[in-house]
Order: C-alpha cells, then structure tokens, then sequence
C-alpha cells in the first residue's frame, strides 16, 4: 500500500483557536484503499484536523497536498470537488427537509424541467439501501426519525458522490451492533474499491475490527502513525493518554452479583405510563441505589421511555408514584423537582447552550431549580465547577470558555456534570458515553456505579449492550417501542443472549399468538 | 348601486378619505360624516387610508366603483396619479367630488367639482403677514411635515413665492418635524441652539408643529411671540388658544367645514345641474390675540 | 454602564474588542462634527435665572432617554430570541392613557393625579406586554407576528381611547417628569439612569440574565435544563411593555400633548437598532445592557447632529443610513481583522441554531 | 439469570395492522405538515371570498377579482421576493424604500428622454443592486439582515428623496404605461369587465419562476436547506454564500420589477411611495404559512397572503361604517386569526 503516493498528505500542520493550541506540528497521511483510524482522547485535536483537511478552519502552518498536489480548500465545497466526502462529529443535516433531500442536495438529479424528485429520490433510496436502509421513505421529513438514523442518513448523504477520500467522525457514537455492522460492511467495500476511508471512533473493537492503519494525536500533537496489527491495544492507549492506565483493568468490574430486596417501595414506581405514537404503557420500578439499563435497537423506545420518566415529554396514560406517593411528571420543571435528572442523547439540540460558558452550563440546572430569584453565589458556582470539572476531567480547564468551543467528549463531560450537581434521586443517562475517549468512559462508569452505592437510582442507555451489562442490575428490554421483558442481571448474562432474545420476541410472540391466544411465554 | 341593500332611498356614498392625521382631518372627516347621515338620505361609506398610502386609497377607490356607488368623494392624500382611477369612475357614470386636495394635472373634465380652502392662498397669507410684521426682515426657520407631501409642497411654494423673493428675509433652515409636537420641538430647541437664539421668525406648516417650537422656545428662556414670532397653519382650537394666550404670533385657518357646501354640491351633481369646477371654502386668519379671542367661543374644532 | 458587565477588562485591547467600542467612536466622531461646525458645541452652560444645566450634550441626554428605555426592554426581549415591534405603539397607548386621565381629572397641579396616570399608563403598558408574551409563549406564536399585530392594534387602541384626537392636557407635575430639573440635571435623564440601572442590576443580580440568554441560544435544551420559559417570556414581555410605557411617558410629558399618529411612530426601528449596534445577535443569546445604552446614546446623538448641521429633511434618511452601514462595517470581524491580523477559520461555525420547533418558533 | 417475559396485549396483531395503516396515514400528513398552513390560508381566502360575497355583494364578479390582482400585482411580486429572503431565515425590509427610489429615478430618467425599454431595465436593476448591497453586507460583513436591509431602506429612501421630494409625472404616451394597458377579457356591463394588465401576467410569470426555482433548482433547494440549518448547509458543501447572495439579488431585482409595475399603473413616481410595504409584504409570506424562523413554506402561499391582505381591504371598504381608528386594530386582528387559525391546524396535526 505504501508503495503508491499518498492520497492525502498533511504536514506540519498547527491551528491555534484563542487560548488553544488544537493542533501542534502534526503529519497526517492517507493511502487509497485503507482504512485509517484517528485516535486520541477527547479533545485531542482529532474532528480539529478534519476540518482542517476539509477547509471548515483555516490552517495556522503547514501544508495539504492531496493527490499529490498543494490544495487550499475553502469550506466543504471546495472539499467535496477535490473528491473528499465528509460525515462530521455531529450530524448536520436539515431537518426541515425530507430524507431523500437530505442525501441528495447539491446532488439532485435534473431533468428536463429542473430537478426530476421521483429520479432523485430513487438515488437516494439507493444510497439508503447500501447502508440497509433500503425501506426507509426517502419522502419522510428527516425530523420524524430518530438521531441514530440520521446519522446513518448522513453516511449515506457521503457516499452519493464517487469520492476518493471518505471521512467519518464518529459515525458510530450512536449505533448498535447491527448498524455498526452494516456500515463496516459498506466501508470494507469501498476500501476494496480503493477509497480513502479516514475513521475515527472511541471504541476500540471496532478499531480493531476495521482499521488497517493508526495515527495517534495526544493533546494536539502527533504521536505516531501505527499498523493497527502491530498495535497492541495497552499500547494504544497508553501511547493515547500518555501513560498507563491502571484503571482501565477495572473495565471488567461488575454489579452483577447484586441481589436486593425487592418488596420495598421502589423510589419511582410507573404504572402503565406511556404515550401514543412513541411509547406504548409500560409498568417500571426503580429502586434506590439500583442501576437499571435499558436495552433494545435503534428505535425501540428507550429514549422515549426515558423522556416520560422525567418528563420530558408529557405521559398521556398511566400513572407515576415515588416513594408510594402518586406524583404528576408532566415538564422537565417537575422531573427536577422530584430529584430527577435527564442528561439527553441529543447534546447539540437538547443538552449544550454553545454560547454560554462551561461554567454557566454547569450550573444551569442547579440555577433552575432554585428559580432566577435566588440566584446561585458565586462562591458555590465555583465550588460545584472545580468540583465537576476536575472530577470529569474535562479539558481545557478553563470554566470561563464557550462551551461550544469544547470537543464533543468534553461536552458530554460537561453535561453530565449539570446532572450530577443537582444531586438527583434518579439519574437518567441517555448514551452518557458517546464520543468519549476510553479513559473517560471507564470514569464515568465508575461514577456511575459509586452513585448507586451511594443510593442513587439510576437509568443507563447505551447502545453498546455489554456497557449495560456490565453496569446494570436489572436490564429492561425494550422492542418496538414496547416493554417485552427484564433481566436481572447475573454473571451468566451475556450481550449475544440479550440480543437473541430480542430477536426472537417478534417471532416468538407471533407464533404464540397462533399455538396459544393468551400469548403468555416465558423463557428461563 | 341601488340593489346593494333594502333601504333602495338612501344615497350610497364612497368617501375615499385619509383617516386619522391630526386635528385638522380629524374636524374635517368628522364634519363630513355628521353631513352625509342616514337622516339626511345618505349611507356614507368611509375608507380611510392605511398609513397615508395612496396605494390604500387607489383600493379603496377601485372598489367603490366596482361596487357601485351613486357618488364618490376623494380626499386625496397625493394630487397625482389618479387620471387612470377617475376614468374608469366615468365610465363607470360615478360622479367624482374632490375633497380638499386637488388632483394633478387638473384635467377638470374627470372629476364634477373640488371643494376645499387653498392651500397656496392660506401659506400666502401667512407669508404676507410675515412681511408686514418684519419690514426690515427675519432670520427665520420652516418647520415643515414629511418631505414629499404635496401640502408641504404648496405651502411651501406659497410662503417661498412672497418670502423668497426678499432679501431681507435670511432662511435659516428647514427640518421635517413630521406633524409632530414633539418632534417639533427637539428640532427647534436645537435649530435654536446652532443659530445661538437668533431666529425672529418660525413657519410651522401646522399647528401642532407650531405648538412645539413654543414650548421650545420656551424652554431656551425666551418668549415666543415677543423673542420669537411663530406663525402656523390650520387654526385648530390649541393653536388659537395659543394665539390668544400671545404664544403664537399668528394662525391661518385652513377651514376643514365644508360639510354642507359638500352637501349642495353632491345633490347638485345628483340632480344633474351644473356646478363650479373649483369651490374655494373661504378660511379666516388670525393675526392678534384679540382676533383670536372672539373667535375663540364659536371655533368648532 | 460597567456595572452590567460581568468582566470588565481593562486594557484598550479588550475595549476594542468589545462590540460597543464602535459606538461609543461613533458618538465621539459624530460630536466632533459638530464642534467642527461650531466650537462651542459642547458648551455646558448653567442657566443663572434657575441653575439648570443647558447646552446641546444635554438636550442628547434628554433626547436619548426615552430611546434608553424602549432598547434597554428590546435588549432582554432581543435576548431570548424575540423582537418587540410594538414599542412605539405601547409608548403611544401609554401616553394616550395618561393624557386622557390627565385632561379627564382637570386638576393641573395634583401631583396625586400625575401619579395615578403615570400609574395608568405602567399598567396599561404592562398588561399589552403580557399579552405580546402569552402570544409567544403560551400560544407559540413567533415574537415578529404577535408584536407586529400588537404594533397595528396598539396604535389603533390609542386612536379609540382619544377618539383619534391629539389629546393635550396641563398637569404640572407630570409636565415635570420630562422637562423638570433636579440639583441642576435634567429629571427625565435621572430617571432614565435610575431605570436603566434598576433594570441592570435586578437582571445581572439575579439569575434572570443567565436564564434569558439560556433560552434566547436553545430553547430546547434550556427547557431540559428545567427552565420555565413561559413565565420567563411573559416577564420579560412586560418588562418590555412597561419601559415602553415609561418611554411614552417621557414623550408625551415633554409637550403634554399625545399625537396619536406620530408618538413613537417607527421608534421599534431605533431601538432594535441600538441594541444590534451595542453587539447584540437578533438570533438571541448573550446581550449587553452597556452595548444598548450606547446605541441608544449614538442614535441620540445622530438625530441631534442631522439638525444642528442643518442636514436638509430629504437627506436626512440617506445620511442615517450612511452612518448606520459605516459602522456596521466597522463592526465587522472581516473588516475587525484588517485592524487586528489575526487569522481566522475560514468559517466561524455560526452559533447552533435554535431547533425549528421551539417555544418561540 | 432470571428473564421476565412480558405477554404480548391481547390482539396485538390486529392492532398492528390497523396501526400501520394509520401510521402510513400519520406519516402522510407529517410529510405534508408544511403544505397544511399554506391550505389553510387558501381555505381562508375562499371564506372571505364567499362572506364577501353574501354580507357586501359585488365580490365574485369580473371588476372586483380583476382588479383584486391589478391592484395587487405588484405586493405579489415583492411577496415572492420576499418568500426567498424569508425562507434563509432573513428578511428584507428595504423592498418599500427601494421601489420608491427605483420609480423615482426610473421617471427622471424617462422623462429626460431616455429610451422607456432602457428606463425599465435601468429600474429593475437598481433594485438588484440594493438587493446585492443588502446581500454583501449580509454574507460578507455578517451584518444581520434586519439592520442590512433597515439601512438599506433608509438609503434607499434617503437616494429617492434626494433626486425629487415632488411627484414626478409620466409622459401620457410612454410606452412604460403600456405595461397598464387593460387587455378586456370579457367586456361586462358598465366597467364589470374581466381585465388583464400586462403587469398582472407579469406578476403570474414571476409566481412561476420563482416556484419553479425553489422546488426545481438546485438553487432553491439550498435556500430551503439554509433555513433549515446554515452551518449544516454549508458543511453539507452547499454554496451557502452564493445563493445567501442570490437571494437577496433577487428580492432587490423584484422589488425594482414592482416598481415598474406600479409606476406604470399610477404613471406617477413619488418618494413616499411604498412606505409599510415590507410589513405588507412579509404579512402576505406568513398569512401564506411560511415560517419566519426560515426552511418551510411557498411562493403559492405568499401569493395568497398578498391576495387575501387585498381583499381584506376590499371587505372594509364595503362595509364602509368602520371607524377609522378601528382599521388597523381590524387588520391586526385578523392578521391574528390568521396565524391563530394556522397556529392551531398544524398543531393538531403534530399530535
Ligand atoms: N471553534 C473552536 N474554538 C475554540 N477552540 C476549539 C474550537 N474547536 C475546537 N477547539 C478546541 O480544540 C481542541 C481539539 O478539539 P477537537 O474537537 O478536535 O477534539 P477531538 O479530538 O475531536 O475530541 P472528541 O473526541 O471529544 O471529539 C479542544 O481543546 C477544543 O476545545
Ligand atoms: N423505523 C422507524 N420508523 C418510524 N419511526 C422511527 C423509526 N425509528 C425511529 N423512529 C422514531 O425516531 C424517534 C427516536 O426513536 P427512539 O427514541 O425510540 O430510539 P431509541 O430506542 O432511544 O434508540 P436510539 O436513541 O439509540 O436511537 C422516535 O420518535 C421514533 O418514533
Ligand atoms: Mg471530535
Ligand atoms: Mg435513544
């Protein structure tokens, strides 16, 4: 491979923003037909040389040759003509547009009278297809399917054109194993067929699994560019944090053992709560200092239950007691005011407050609580900020930057942060992991799991299952937007089970309806 | 239009009319509805304007016609661009009354007749007086409405064809002060600080305007109608009670009352009989707090 | 000014840096014009028959007062992502109240009846500015929509409580409000510092401005964060209304007589443009009440120079515009950076855009 | 492990057959969730039409509906303008000032003896080059579009007034007239005739460009897409700058193509002419059911705003006894209803 000139070359490249150095003197260099991984903790500079190669930033030193020759890309445009397509950390599409337009703009198919809709919807049906999203209504507006989806639909948007590099930021931060899979598929393909492929991602399997080549950034300077085979993974992290990371063994470390008493009233006790089109009623119990996962696919719901239990969206049936006491969670004011706390999935749309400073996001929700007529001192603000952002680990330190200037990873940081502070009864962590580093991730797992010693009931969706497996005490299985089961979880649990039960549901139920009308069946 | 409603007796009249303005429209638009009533035989249908838009009143216009009303009365917010509007009026057989504002250019066979005091006549009194009161001239300063309207034009070509010619008559400056009295007079008590208080003589173009530049010659420690003589048009009560508290210095009329002349001439018209092109409503002035005192009882507006 | 901003720098790198800066080189740029035209422009005198301060800087401040108000209230609303185009017809409603009240009474020297239509017009402006909030948060009606009904309606409601008369009464007292003088300063200036400062301390003392921005930058995510936007748009509606109200006020006492077709007419324009020309983003977020102070003083400024320069009526508009572009260029970070030199992304990300389905969408 | 299974409800399967016939019937209706405000208004004009009709009399016929457009070809024009601006999440308020300044310029220059084809091109192009100032100012300086255009208003305003502050008057035999010329469709009694103007087709030329280049054109679908999300729009690899440009271009090009229209019609050009039209414009975008927040709505709408603001004033001059104080509460009022009609039908069809 490294036998032909590289595809892309970038040298000594180094972009300051105020007060940062994002990237330092780093090299970077891409071959036709591999897959190339980015890796480096978050904030490492990584979406920052992205767009850097695409033109989004302007480059302080240094230079970009692609194909060979001196570019000077300015924006995604000019990008996009020298033959890279790019899928950016956070999904940027338009939701007031349909799926197939989404896919397909700057691409429409023309006609004879302008763009001809029913030929470019085809197109992007099939470029849907090629990620198995052949079913999915390219006249759809984009806004009706969930945030997973519409990664995907962006990675199909990047494969419209014939480009020879294609850049993926984290396209899998919220697949599950299926999806992941698919993708792996379409990405092996194009490296056959000699595409460029530049990947990054945070979870070391599917690094693992799909790259073929590795260059490592640590905190904005490059540390080395690997053959993913010659690599051991201890290595790479460490060559990425710096130093070895004995916490990381505890990685294995699991609940799974804990048996508790489940007669007592549960701290949150739903009945039946559910909502018409997006949940159907369910019957939950969350008991103090238990960590409860919610597994299912994309799109089976756990977000939308998540969202009734704190109110978030408002139930239409059912009924929900805490501490035996019946209680109305109808907005995201009353979920606070029972101690309960929500850190969404969507962190652009639903989480971050871009311009407002690291510290103003982090005690946002502690701020709300107490009404704008008691306004938090300033003593206590920077008590719970040094507090948090020390604890999290969140980079740069410093509380008064804009937190829209942060890397993705540490926004989440931040936003798990918020949640912390108000000192929830419930905690309810929508995919707290995505995009972060593997380092962090172990830290909040930890933090997580000393919560719950410490009382603290709490919620965890992640669509990487063994994550829940680990961390949970019970799993509640989620499919098509309905409840069809709970776990409690034990040493013998393992992420191939849950996933075979939740594939066998659907048939199973259908088949028993035929044998037996009750529809009762239980597995042991 | 006489299938329009059950009451097939009354007289429908369209008055495409300029709506809220000030003081003087209000007496007049008023004064015209108080005429034209049920009583009286008529049902007068009033289209103010939206914003002075002569677009508006073009609209208003139109439908009329369209509608079919037995007579039209147009008072006009700009003389021009209305031959198109006021031909298809006549071939519609509408008679058209002018209210006030005349119609350029005065193509007198489109319309039957326009009643309304003159505005050229009214600025020329003012400017006479001007001349009569300061023989040896004035520094003086015109607070005018928006730039572009027509009666800021003829008032304007008015008092400027008696005082311009003057050389001893120095203008000091013009602003727009909108109609407005408070506009009025944060432009005069700076007009008056530029020219360090040496301004003897003020044409407001109307009287709220007038009534501000008392108040900010007051203001500037001098006494208007001694320090400072300001002279406005339209005669609303205000601006006579000003007049003969010794505020103002002196007040054309601009007579707004025309209701019954309107009236004559709309059964004139009716009945087919011949009318006058141009009707002038005669308007007063008021040059001495005495004048306005005893007009004072009986002004109506 | 200093007291609504959280971090004052020092150095005259930061004062550049602050969006305001241009302003303020406005102000100063536009006074030397006039001194230009005459030397003594910026003359204070004290009026030796009553030891009023007078002179042209104060017929600015006193000019500018009720503009201070109208764009310190536009700045909040501004904030959470809104706009009141209804400011002028509030003023004018509140005006029309207080005169109506005020001739009504006949009483010219009761300070008692000043306050009771001083106390009138507030309500009647408050109560419009709930309505203005109840539309755009409650019903979800966007900000532009609901306060242009309110600016047609406002206007209209003035015309019906005068019976479309130019109302004028005489009440001592209230006459003062605008024209009265205190230890020598203007009383309307006073005021106007002494609500300009209220409105800044209460908001940047309280967790007010932090909620406001919160929701002006996501509405959803602040909801999430537990933020009540409902009550908070309401509020900052009224306390729109109510500047408003305050602002009609100031306009009417000053010639004691309302003009319904003309208070306030078009004055939303100036207020939005002094909080976009103190730094303020129309998309909502962070807001500076110095920044619309400063625009306020600068359109102040620039209304008093196209007099006292004798600009003629007709140019008078090209002359505003001609200003306004000069300085929005200045403002400019393209233009910024051919003072500065500093290299820049290619492309700013622009700040996340609020989700379409918003509360205040 | 221990593994509780749930039971499937009873009737599961029969449920899910009839819910996935109305999930495609859901689905329907939120693919056309943003059609829904536009009918709505084209259901509301209908309604006026027909209360018109039985309180007034003298709507549905020839003079009325043809004058309904003659009057109102030119809003239609600078409302479709006006859609682009708004649809990028922008707005234009300078389109009233430029008209008058177009016009004014347009007729000195015609009556200096300038050729009156020249004259109209002359005129349309100062509108583009407004439109472009306004653009440049918005895409390169990030001057907010509000405080571009308001500038450009008072320019443009300040310009007119400049040149004339007297109305200037057409020859009577220009041929910029003969853009008012009445073509008679069907020759009624008295003055109920079914007549065209060569301005009203030009209007319904520009209804149907401008809709064919927002739903056809590349072009159109990136003003969409940078309603939506601009960043998106741009790090999806549109070009952002050139259509933001395009867009204001084209409101300015409109707004000086209205001004030949209009001036045609009156045979007058004024410097006060078309003040408040920007607010009757953007009031004819979002009765049309075009969100201002940008991303959603159509050219047809706005048609339909302009054509219903038209026949709002057509109504109140037939009723003829409203106090004139109580115009602009009328109009704000039903400016209300309208977007409370509009607000509560799509909020229905959210659920
Ligand atoms: N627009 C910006 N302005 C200021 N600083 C920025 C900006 N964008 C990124 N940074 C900073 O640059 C550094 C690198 O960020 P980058 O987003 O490249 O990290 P990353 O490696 O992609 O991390 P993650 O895994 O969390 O996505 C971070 O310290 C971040 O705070
Ligand atoms: N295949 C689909 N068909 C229709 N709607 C879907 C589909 N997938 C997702 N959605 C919609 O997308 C939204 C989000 O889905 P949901 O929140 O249930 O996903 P989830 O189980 O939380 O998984 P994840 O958050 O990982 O995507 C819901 O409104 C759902 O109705
Ligand atoms: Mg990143
Ligand atoms: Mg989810």
């Amino acid at each position: 491979m490294t036998g032909s000139p590289p595809i892309v070359e970038m040298q000594g490249i180094s972009i300051a923003f105020p007060g940062v150095k994002a990237l330092d003197n780093v090299d970077f260099r891409l071959f036709q037909g591999e897959v190339h991984t980015l890796m480096g903790e978050n904030g490492a500079g990584k979406s920052t040389l992205i767009k850097a190669l695409t033109g989004v930033y302007r480059i302080d030193a240094g230079s970009i040759l692609i194909a060979g020759q001196g570019r000077r890309l300015n924006g995604t445009a000019d990008a996009q003509a020298a033959g890279i397509s790019t899928v950016y950390q956070e999904v940027n599409l338009c939701t007031n547009l349909t799926i197939g337009e989404n896919v397909m703009l700057g691409h429409e198919v023309r006609g004879r009278i302008g763009v001809n809709w029913r030929a470019t919807n085809k197109a992007a049906t099939e470029a849907l297809a090629k990620l198995g999203l052949g079913h999915l209504n390219p006249r759809r507006p984009l806004s009706s399917v969930s945030l997973a989806m519409q990664q995907l639909v962006a990675i199909s948007r990047a494969m419209v054109t014939d480009s020879k590099v294609l850049i993926l930021d984290e396209p899998t931060s919220s697949l599950d194993a299926n999806e992941v899979d698919g993708l792996f598929r379409v990405i092996r393909r194009l490296r056959d067929q000699g595409v460029a492929i530049l990947f990054v991602s945070h979870f070391l399997d599917q690094v693992y699994a799909i790259s073929d080549r590795l260059t490592v950034l640590r905190n904005g300077k490059y540390e080395g560019e690997y053959l993913t085979r010659e690599l051991d993974r201890t290595v790479l992290i460490s060559k990425m944090i710096g130093k070895d990371l004995a916490a990381l063994k505890s990685l294995g470390s699991n609940r799974q053992t804990q048996e508790r008493d489940r007669t007592v009233i549960p701290l949150v006790k739903a009945t039946g709560i559910g909502r018409t089109g997006s949940i159907e009623p369910t019957d939950l119990d969350l008991h103090r200092g238990e960590i409860v996962g919610f597994a299912g696919l994309l799109g089976s719901g756990r977000t939308e239950l998540a969202r009734l239990l704190y109110g978030a969206d408002r139930p239409d049936s059912g009924e929900v007691e805490i501490d035996g006491k019946k209680s109305e969670i109808h907005t995201p004011v009353d979920g606070l005011e029972h101690r309960i706390a929500f850190s969404t999935e969507n962190r652009r749309d639903e989480g971050i407050l871009g311009d407002l400073t690291v510290r103003e996001n982090l005690i946002l929700a502690v701020q709300a609580k107490r009404g704008w007529a008691r306004p938090l001192p300033r003593r206590e603000q920077d008590a719970i900020v040094s507090k948090y952002m020390a604890a999290l680990n969140v980079r740069p330190a410093d509380p008064e930057r804009p937190i829209k200037n942060l890397s993705g990873g540490n926004q989440q940081k931040v936003l798990l942060g918020r949640w912390l502070a108000t000192n929830p009864e419930l905690l309810i962590l929508d995919e707290p992991t995505r995009g972060i580093d593997v380092g962090a991730k172990a830290e909040i797992q930890e933090s997580v799991a000393e919560l719950a010693g410490g009382g603290v009931a709490v919620v965890f969706i992640s669509s990487e299952l063994e994550e829940v497996i680990r961390l949970s005490d019970r799993i509640v299985v989620l499919k098509d937007h309905r409840k069809i089961g709970e776990i409690i979880n034990g040493p013998d649990v393992t992420a191939q089970e849950v996933v075979d039960i939740i594939a066998a549901h659907g048939e199973a139920a259908l088949e028993s309806d035929i044998i037996d009308p009750d529809g009762k069946d239980s597995t042991a | 239009g006489d299938d329009t409603g059950a009451g097939d007796e009354l007289t429908t009249i369209g008055f495409v009319a300029v709506g809220p303005e000030g003081a003087w429209r209000q007496a007049n638009e008023a004064n015209m509805q108080e005429t034209f009533t049920k009583e009286a035989g008529f049902d007068l249908k009033y289209a103010p304007a939206t914003n002075l838009d002569q677009k508006s009143q073009i609209d208003a216009f139109t439908s009329f016609v369209d509608e079919g009303v037995d007579v039209i009365l147009l008072s006009a917010t700009e003389g021009s661009g209305w031959e198109d509007s006021l031909k298809r009026a006549q071939e519609a057989e509408i008679p058209v009354i002018l209210i006030d504002r005349g119609i350029e250019p005065d193509a007198t066979d489109l319309y039957a007749t326009r009643i309304a005091p003159d505005n050229l006549q009214v600025s020329k009194s003012v400017a006479g007086w001007a001349a009569e009161t300061f023989p040896q001239g004035a520094n003086y300063f015109v607070i005018e409405g928006p730039a572009g309207v027509s009666v800021v034009n003829e008032r304007n070509r008015g008092w400027n064809e008696t005082i311009g010619a003057k050389t001893e008559f120095k203008k000091l400056g013009a602003q727009t002060a909108n109609w407005s009295t408070e506009e009025a007079k944060s432009v005069f008590e700076t007009v008056l600080k530029s020219n360090k208080n040496n301004v003897q003589l003020v044409f407001a173009q109307n009287d709220e305007m007038g009534l501000g530049a008392v108040l900010a010659v007051e203001e500037a420690g001098l006494v208007p109608g001694k320090d400072v003589k300001i002279a406005t048009i339209d005669g609303t009560h205000n601006a006579v009670q000003a007049l003969a508290d010794g505020k103002l210095s002196f007040v054309a009329e601009y007579n707004p009352l025309f209701g019954e002349t309107a009236l004559d001439a709309v059964k004139k018209v009716l009945a087919g009989d011949k009318v006058e092109p141009y009707i002038i409503v005669p308007s007063l002035t008021f040059n001495s707090p005495d004048a306005a005192k005893t007009a004072l009882p009986s002004r109506k507006y | 000014m200093s007291t609504t901003e959280r971090r004052t720098g020092a150095g005259g790198r930061d004062l550049i840096r602050r969006p305001y800066f241009w302003g303020i080189i406005a102000i100063l740029l536009l006074l030397l014009v006039n001194v230009l035209k005459d030397p003594s422009f910026l003359a204070v005198s004290v009026n030796s028959a009553n030891g009023n301060l007078v002179g042209n800087l104060l017929d600015i401040l006193r000019a500018s007062a009720p503009i201070l108000m109208i764009a310190v209230g536009m700045s909040l609303v501004i904030a959470t992502g809104g706009i009141d185009l209804s400011v002028g017809s509030v003023m004018v409603v509140a005006g029309a109240v207080s005169m109506e009240f005020l001739k009504a009474s006949g009483d010219s020297t009761s300070s008692g009846v000043a306050l009771g239509a001083l106390g009138l017009a507030l309500a009647v402006s408050a109560l419009l500015g709930v309505v203005n909030g109840i539309l755009v948060s409650v019903v979800g009606l966007q900000p532009f929509i609901s306060t242009l009904v309110m600016m047609l309606a406002g206007r209209g409601l003035a015309k019906v409580i005068t019976s479309g008369q130019n109302t004028a009464a005489s009440n001592g007292p209230f006459r003062w409000i605008a024209n009265g003088y205190v230890i020598g300063l203007p009383v309307v200036v006073l005021l106007a510092v002494v609500v300009v400062v209220i409105v800044a301390v209460v908001v940047r003392r309280s967790a007010l401005g932090l909620m406001i921005e919160a929701i002006g930058i996501n509405p959803k995510a602040s909801r999430m964060a537990g933020i009540r936007p409902r009550g908070l748009l309401i509020t900052v509606y009224a306390v729109s209304g109510i500047l408003a109200g305050v602002a009609g006020v100031f306009a009417t006492a000053s010639v004691m007589t309302v003009d319904v077709s003309r208070t306030g007419y078009q004055l939303e324009l100036d207020a939005i443009l002094a909080v976009v020309i103190g730094g303020a983003s129309l998309a909502g977020g962070k807001f500076s009440m110095g920044g619309a102070v400063v625009g306020g003083l600068l359109i102040a400024t620039l209304d008093k120079t196209i007099v006292f320069l004798g600009v003629s009526s007709s140019a008078t508009p090209a002359f505003k515009a001609a200003v306004i572009i000069v300085l929005c260029l200045l403002q400019s970070e393209r233009v910024r950076n051919l003072f500065t030199q500093r290299p820049v992304p290619t492309a700013r990300a622009p700040k996340a855009r609020a989700p379409k389905e918003s509360v205040t969408a | 492990m221990t593994i509780t299974m749930l039971p499937d409800p009873p009737g599961a399967e029969t449920k899910s057959r009839i819910g996935r016939l109305t999930d495609v019937a859901a689905r329907t209706w939120r693919t056309n969730l943003t059609t829904v405000p536009t009918l709505a208004a084209v259901v509301i004009f209908i309604a006026m039409m027909i209360y018109g009709e039985l309180a007034y009399g003298r709507i549905l016929q020839y003079n009325t509906l043809s004058n309904l457009l003659i009057n109102n070809a030119h809003l239609v024009i600078i409302a479709v303008g006006m859609t682009f601006v708004i649809l990028t999440g922008g707005v234009d308020l300078s389109v009233g000032a430029v008209i008058a300044f177009s016009s004014v310029a347009g007729l000195l220059l015609a009556n200096a003896g300038w050729n009156p084809w020249v004259v109209m091109v002359l005129m349309i192009g100062i509108g583009t080059a407004f439109g472009v100032a306004s653009g440049v100012l918005v895409q390169y300086f990030k001057v907010q579009p509000f405080i571009a255009t308001l500038a450009m208003m008072f320019l443009a305003r300040g310009l007119a007034s400049t040149l004339s502050t007297t109305p200037e008057r057409l020859a009577d035999d220009s041929s910029i007239r003969s853009l008012a010329t009445k073509l008679k469709i069907i020759d009624g009694e008295k003055v109920n005739d079914l007549v065209l103007t060569p301005g009203v087709l030009i209007a319904v030329l520009v209804v149907v460009v401008g809709f064919f280049v927002l739903h056809r054109t590349r072009t159109g679908r990136t003003v969409y897409a940078i309603g939506g999300s601009e960043q998106s729009a741009a790090l999806m690899g549109l070009p952002v700058v050139r259509t933001k440009l395009w867009v204001y271009a084209i409101s300015g090009t409109l707004a000086g193509l209205a001004a030949v229209v209009y001036t045609s019609r009156l045979g007058i050009a004024q410097n006060i002419t078309g003040i408040g039209w920007e607010l009757d414009a953007i009031a004819a975008v979002v009765i049309g059911g075009t969100l201002l927040t940008g991303g959603a709505g159509y050219v047809l709408g706005s048609v339909v705003g302009a054509l219903v603001l038209g026949l709002m004033n057509v109504l109140i001059t037939r009723d003829g006894g409203i106090r004139p104080e109580a115009t602009t509460i009328i109009t704000g009022g039903i400016l209300l209803v309208f977007v409370l009609l509009q607000r509560a039908l799509t909020a229905r069809r959210r659920e």
